[in-house]
C-alpha cells in the first residue's frame, strides 16, 4: 500500500517541484546557468555584498529554496528529498553570488551537507573564492548541551538565515556576517513533536512507525528519532514541555526579547499552531520576557508529517533589527 | 586472472541491480535509526554510474572507470553516501593508476583505497556504527586472503558481511543516528549492509 | 482511536485559537468588543469605505480570519469548526466596520450561513445599517452549469474576497463593490480533489472513509462528497481532469489573462502544490492564456485534509488592477 | 395534565441529554451525505439551551422558557441548526404566549408551530430531505391525535420517527447534501433523525 501523494514519478518529484517554483516566482527567483538544482535569487547578489547560500535537501519547503530572495539568502543548493545537494550546485550557487566579498554558506548540521559543502567550498578556493562556514544548530533535542555543537538544525534556521541575510543586505563584510549568523545560531533554540510519520516520494512507504495514540518529542525533520516517544499529550502539556527546555537552554533574563516561530511539520493545521501559540505566549509572559515578533505557520516542513515545532530566538538589540529589517523571498516577506 | 575496465563496468552494472532490488529493504533499515533514504541514494547512484559508464569504451582503464563511476556518483546523490562513495571510488582509481588490466594483487589494493576513502572524507573511526565497519574489516580480510582475485574478494565480502551483522551492537557515535544514544543499539547500520552488498557482488562479478 | 490533534479540549479549540492569533497578529487584529468571534482589522474599517464582512466556519485557515487587514476584509465572524457563525459575531462586526457608506456581507454559498447572515442583516436593518451579500459559488464541481448559483464557495473565495477588498479599499460605492464582487464571483473557479478525511475536535474521529488508493475529484472544503470517486492518478492526470473542467467554465479566448491558486486542504506538501504548479502553468500556454499571477499553499484548508484545488480567476483590466492592489492581513499580503 | 415551564426546562435536559448521547451517532450520519457535524451542533445547542434554562425561575411561564431557549441555541450554534430551531422555538413560545400552563389542547400547537419556524426560515418543502421531513409528518400526527398531552405527543413522535427513517428514500434537493443528487440516497437525513430523537423525548418527558 503506497502512501498518497500528488505527484508524477517519485524520482522527479524534486525536479517537478523547481519548475513549479520558476513559474509561480520567476520575478524573485532563476536557476543557475551551471545547474538547475541551483537557486538564485533575481534581486540580491551584488557587487561587495557577501553572497548567502543556504541548502540542502528538499522536502523542508519552504525551508530551504523559500528563503531566496533580497534581503535574506542569495542562492539555495537543492538536494533530493532529505539528502544533500552534491557539491556542484553549491558551487554553482558560490559562483553566481560572489560580489568580490565572500560567500557565507550556512545550513543545518548533517553529515552529508557538512561534507557536500566542504568539498564545493575546497572547489570554490580553487577558483579563488572564500567561503566561510556556519552550521545551524538549534534543535536542543537532538544532543546534551554538553554536546551543543554536535546538535542539527532545524526550524530555527528560519531566524538564523534571516539574520545573517540581512546583515549581508546591510553589507557588513564577510567577518562580521559571519559573526552575526553564529550569535544568532547560538541564541535560537527549538523544540519539536512528531504525530506521524512521513513518506519519500520514491518509496511511498511511511519511513518510520508511531503508534495511533503516540507522540515523539524531538523527532528529527527527516524522521530521525528524538528524545523520547508517549503518549499523546495536550496542546499546553506539550508546549509545557518544549518551552521547558527551550528556557533551560536560553537563560534568558526577565525583560529580555525573544522572537517566536511556531512551526507546522506539514501536515498539522493552523488551528493547532495557534492553539499552540496561546501557550507559548502565556509561558513567555510568565517568564517576564517580551515577544518582539511571532510567525506561525509550516516554515520547515518534513514533508506529510503531521507535528510542529517552537523556536525562540533570544534578542538584543542587532538581532532585533536584523529580524525587523525587510526581506522579499519567493515564500517569505518582510515589510 | 586479469580484470578489465569492461569487468569493472560490468559489475558495476551488477552493483547497480543489486541495489534497486534492496532499495526498500535499505531505506527500512534507515528508517529505524536515521531519516529512511539510504536505499534511495544508493539505488540512485549506482543507476547513475551504470548509466555514466554504458558512455565509456569497452577499452576504458580501469582508472577512467573508477573516476568516471566517482563522479556520477556524487552528482547524482549528494547525502552522506555521495561524497564518501565517490571519495572511495576516486582513491581506487587513484590505487590501480596507469594499469590497464587488473593482477590478483590488485583486489586488496582497491578494497583498502576504498576503506580509506571512506574514512578520509568521513572522519569516522571502526565501531562508530557506520560503512567503515565493513569497508575496515573488508580491507583487512583483503589484506591478509593473498590468493586470485576472486578469492581476495571473497575473503572480503565476508569480513564486510561478518562486519556489517556486528553494527547491531554498537552503538552509533557517529552520523544521523548518533543523536540516538542507545536507541541505535539493536539496529543494522544500513550503510554497512549496503556496503557488504555492494562488496558481495564485487566478489561475485569479478571472478 | 481517537484522532491525533495538538489542542486541549476539543470544545475550546476555536476559542483557544483565536486567543493565539490575536496574540501572533495583534498589530493587524483585535477582537470586537461586543463579541470574542467577531475579528476586525485594526487599521481597515474607515468612514465614507465600505465595510467588508466575511466569515463561515472554523477549520479554515487562513481563511477567513487570515484575510481580514488593510486593503481586504475589515471584519471576519467566526463560527464553530465547519459551522456558520450564529447572527451576533455577524452583527458585531457590522457594527465596528461600518463607516457610514454600508457593508458588504461575503461568504461561501452553503445554508447555514445564508440563514445566519441574513439573520444579522435584518438586525443590522433595524439599526439602519444598509448590508448587501453576495455569495461566493465557485467550486464547479458542486453543480452543473444550469444551477451555478447553488455551487459552494471554496477556495476562490480568497480571489474574490480580494477584489471586493481592493475596490473597498478604493473607496468605490457599496453598489460598485457589490458589482466587482459579483463579477469577481463569476469569474472564478475552483475544482478540488481530497486525499484524505479530516477530523473534528469535538469527534476526533475521521469525518468520512476513502480508500487506501482511492481520491475523490469535487469534494467539499467540510468533506462533503464531490463528484467522483476513483484510484488515486498521477499529479499531471489530476491536473488536467482540473483543468478541462475549469477550461470549460471559464470560457477564456487565447491571450486573456489568469490569476492562479494552487491551494493546499491541510496535510498536503507545498512539493506537491508546485508539482501541480508545474503543470497548470503548462495548460494555461497551452491555451494562450497569459499567468498573471500566482499563489501557492494553503490559503483555504479544511482542517488536516489532503489534497488540493486548483482556482483560476479569468482577469479583466479592472479585477487585475484589484488583485494587484496591496493589502496587508494577518496571514496574507499582497505588496 | 398541565405542563408548566419548569416541566418545559425539565424536558429541555432531556432532550440535551440525549442529544450529547447521540452526538457521535449524528455526526456519523452526516458524514455520510454532509459535513459531519450535526451532533455536535445539536448537543452544543441544548447543552447551552439547559445552562441557560438553569439561570429561569422554576415560575418561568413557557413563553419565557422558549424565547430563552431559542436566544441560547442560536448564539451557541449558528451553523444550519442554529437558526432553524432558535426560529422554531420562537414560534413555539409565540404559539402559547401570555399562558401560565399549557393544557392539552397545546401541544398540537406547539409543534405545529416548530414546523411552521423551520419551514419558514429554512424554506425547504417536505421531501427535500431535510429536518422538515420529521417535523412535518409530527405536526400533522398531533394535530390529528387528539387526546391527552402526553398521547398527542406520542403520535407526533412515532410519526417524526416514520418520517426520518423514510429520508433514507429520497434525493436530497436542500442543504449540503443536495449536491451529491443521487449519492444520498439511503442515507437518512441526520437533521431528520435529530428530530424525531428530540420529538421523542419530548415524548417521554412532558406526560
Ligand atoms: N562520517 C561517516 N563516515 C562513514 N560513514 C558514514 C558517515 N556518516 C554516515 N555514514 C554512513 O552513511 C549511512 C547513511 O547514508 P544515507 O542514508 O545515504 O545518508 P544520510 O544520512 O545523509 O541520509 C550510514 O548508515 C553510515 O553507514
Ligand atoms: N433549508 C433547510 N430547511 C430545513 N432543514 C435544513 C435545511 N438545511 C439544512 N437542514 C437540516 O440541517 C441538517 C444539517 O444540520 P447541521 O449538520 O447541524 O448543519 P450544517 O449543514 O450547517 O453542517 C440537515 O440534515 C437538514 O436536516
Ligand atoms: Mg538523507
Ligand atoms: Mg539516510
Ligand atoms: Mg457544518
Ligand atoms: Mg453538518
Amino acid at each position: 500500500m503506497r502512501t498518497k501523494k500528488i505527484i508524477n514519478a517519485g524520482e522527479d518529484a524534486v525536479d517537478e517541484m523547481l519548475d513549479g517554483i520558476l513559474l509561480a516566482h520567476g520575478d524573485v527567483l532563476r536557476a543557475a546557468d551551471a545547474s538547475p538544482r541551483a537557486i538564485v535569487a533575481r534581486d540580491g547578489p551584488r557587487p561587495g555584498k557577501v553572497g548567502l547560500v543556504i541548502g540542502g535537501g528538499s522536502g523542508h519547503e519552504p525551508t530551504f529554496v523559500g528563503f531566496v530572495g533580497r534581503g535574506l539568502a542569495d542562492a539555495a543548493a537543492i538536494g533530493n528529498v532529505f539528502a544533500s545537494p552534491p557539491p556542484d550546485p553549491a558551487l554553482a550557487c558560490v559562483q553566481e553570488v560572489d560580489g568580490g566579498a565572500g560567500v557565507l554558506f550556512m545550513y543545518g548540521n548533517y553529515a552529508g551537507d557538512v561534507m557536500n559543502f566542504d568539498m564545493a567550498a575546497e572547489m570554490a578556493a580553487m577558483e579563488d573564492i572564500v567561503v566561510r562556514t556556519v552550521l545551524t544548530t538549534d534543535d536542543v533535542a537532538s544532543a546534551p548541551p554538553d554536546a551543543k555543537e554536535t546538535r542539527r538544525g532545524v526550524a530555527g534556521n528560519f531566524f538564523i538565515f534571516k539574520a545573517a541575510g540581512a546583515a549581508a543586505d546591510e553589507m557588513m563584510s564577510l567577518e562580521e556576517v559571519e559573526r552575526v549568523a553564529r550569535h544568532a545560531n547560538v541564541r535560537t533554540h527549538t523544540m519539536g513533536v512528531a504525530l506521524s510519520p512521513c513518506s519519500l516520494p520514491q518509496t511511498r512507504r511511511w519511513n518510520f512507525d508511531l503508534g495511533p495514540e503516540e507522540m515523539e518529542i524531538g523527532m528529527g525533520i527527516h524522521g530521525e528519532p528524538g528524545i523520547a516517544r508517549g503518549p499523546l499529550k495536550p496542546a499546553d502539556a506539550i508546549v509545557d514541555e518544549m518551552m521547558d527546555r527551550i528556557f533551560d537552554e536560553m537563560g534568558a533574563a526577565r525583560g529580555d526579547r525573544v522572537a517566536v516561530l511556531v512551526n507546522g511539520l506539514g501536515a498539522t493545521p493552523l488551528m493547532e499552531l495557534y492553539i499552540m501559540n496561546r501557550r507559548v505566549q502565556a509561558r513567555l509572559v510568565r517568564a517576564g520576557l517580551t515577544t518582539h515578533a511571532t510567525w506561525v505557520g509550516n516554515y520547515c516542513t518534513s514533508l506529510e508529517m503531521a507535528g510542529a515545532s517552537v523556536t525562540c530566538m533570544h534578542l538584543d538589540d542587532e538581532l532585533a533589527r536584523l529580524i525587523d529589517r525587510p526581506c522579499h523571498c519567493a515564500m517569505f516577506r518582510v515589510v | 586472472m586479469a580484470v578489465t575496465g569492461a569487468d569493472l563496468i560490468g559489475a558495476f552494472a551488477a552493483i547497480a541491480a543489486k541495489m534497486a532490488a534492496e532499495r526498500d529493504a535499505l531505506c527500512a533499515l534507515d528508517g529505524e535509526i536515521g531519516d529512511g533514504d539510504h536505499g534511495i541514494g544508493m539505488a540512485l547512484g549506482f543507476g547513475a554510474v551504470r548509466e555514466a559508464l554504458a558512455e565509456l569504451g569497452d577499452d576504458a582503464a580501469p582508472t577512467e572507470v573508477l573516476n568516471t563511476a566517482a563522479r556520477a556518483f556524487l552528482s547524482a546523490v549528494g547525502a552522506s553516501t555521495g561524497p564518501l562513495y565517490a571519495t572511495a571510488l576516486m582513491r581506487a582509481g587513484a590505487a590501480v593508476k596507469g594499469k590497464d588490466v587488473l593482477a590478483d594483487g590488485d583486489a586488496a589494493a582497491l578494497i583498502a583505497a576504498m576503506a580509506e576513502g571512506i574514512a578520509h572524507r568521513g572522519k569516522a573511526a571502526p565501531g562508530q556504527k557506520t560503512m567503515l565497519d565493513a569497508w575496515v574489516p573488508a580491507a583487512a580480510a583483503a589484506e591478509a586472503a593473498d590468493g586470485s582475485f576472486a578469492e581476495v574478494l571473497a575473503a572480503a565480502a565476508a569480513a564486510a558481511e561478518a562486519g556489517a551483522e556486528a553494527t547491531a551492537e554498537m552503538q552509533a557515535t557517529m552520523g544521523r543516528a548518533a543523536r540516538l544514544g542507545e536507541r541505535s543499539l539493536g539496529h543494522r547500520d544500513p550503510g554497512a549492509v549496503s556496503a557488504a552488498m555492494l562488496i558481495g557482488v564485487l566478489a561475485e562479478t569479478l571472478r
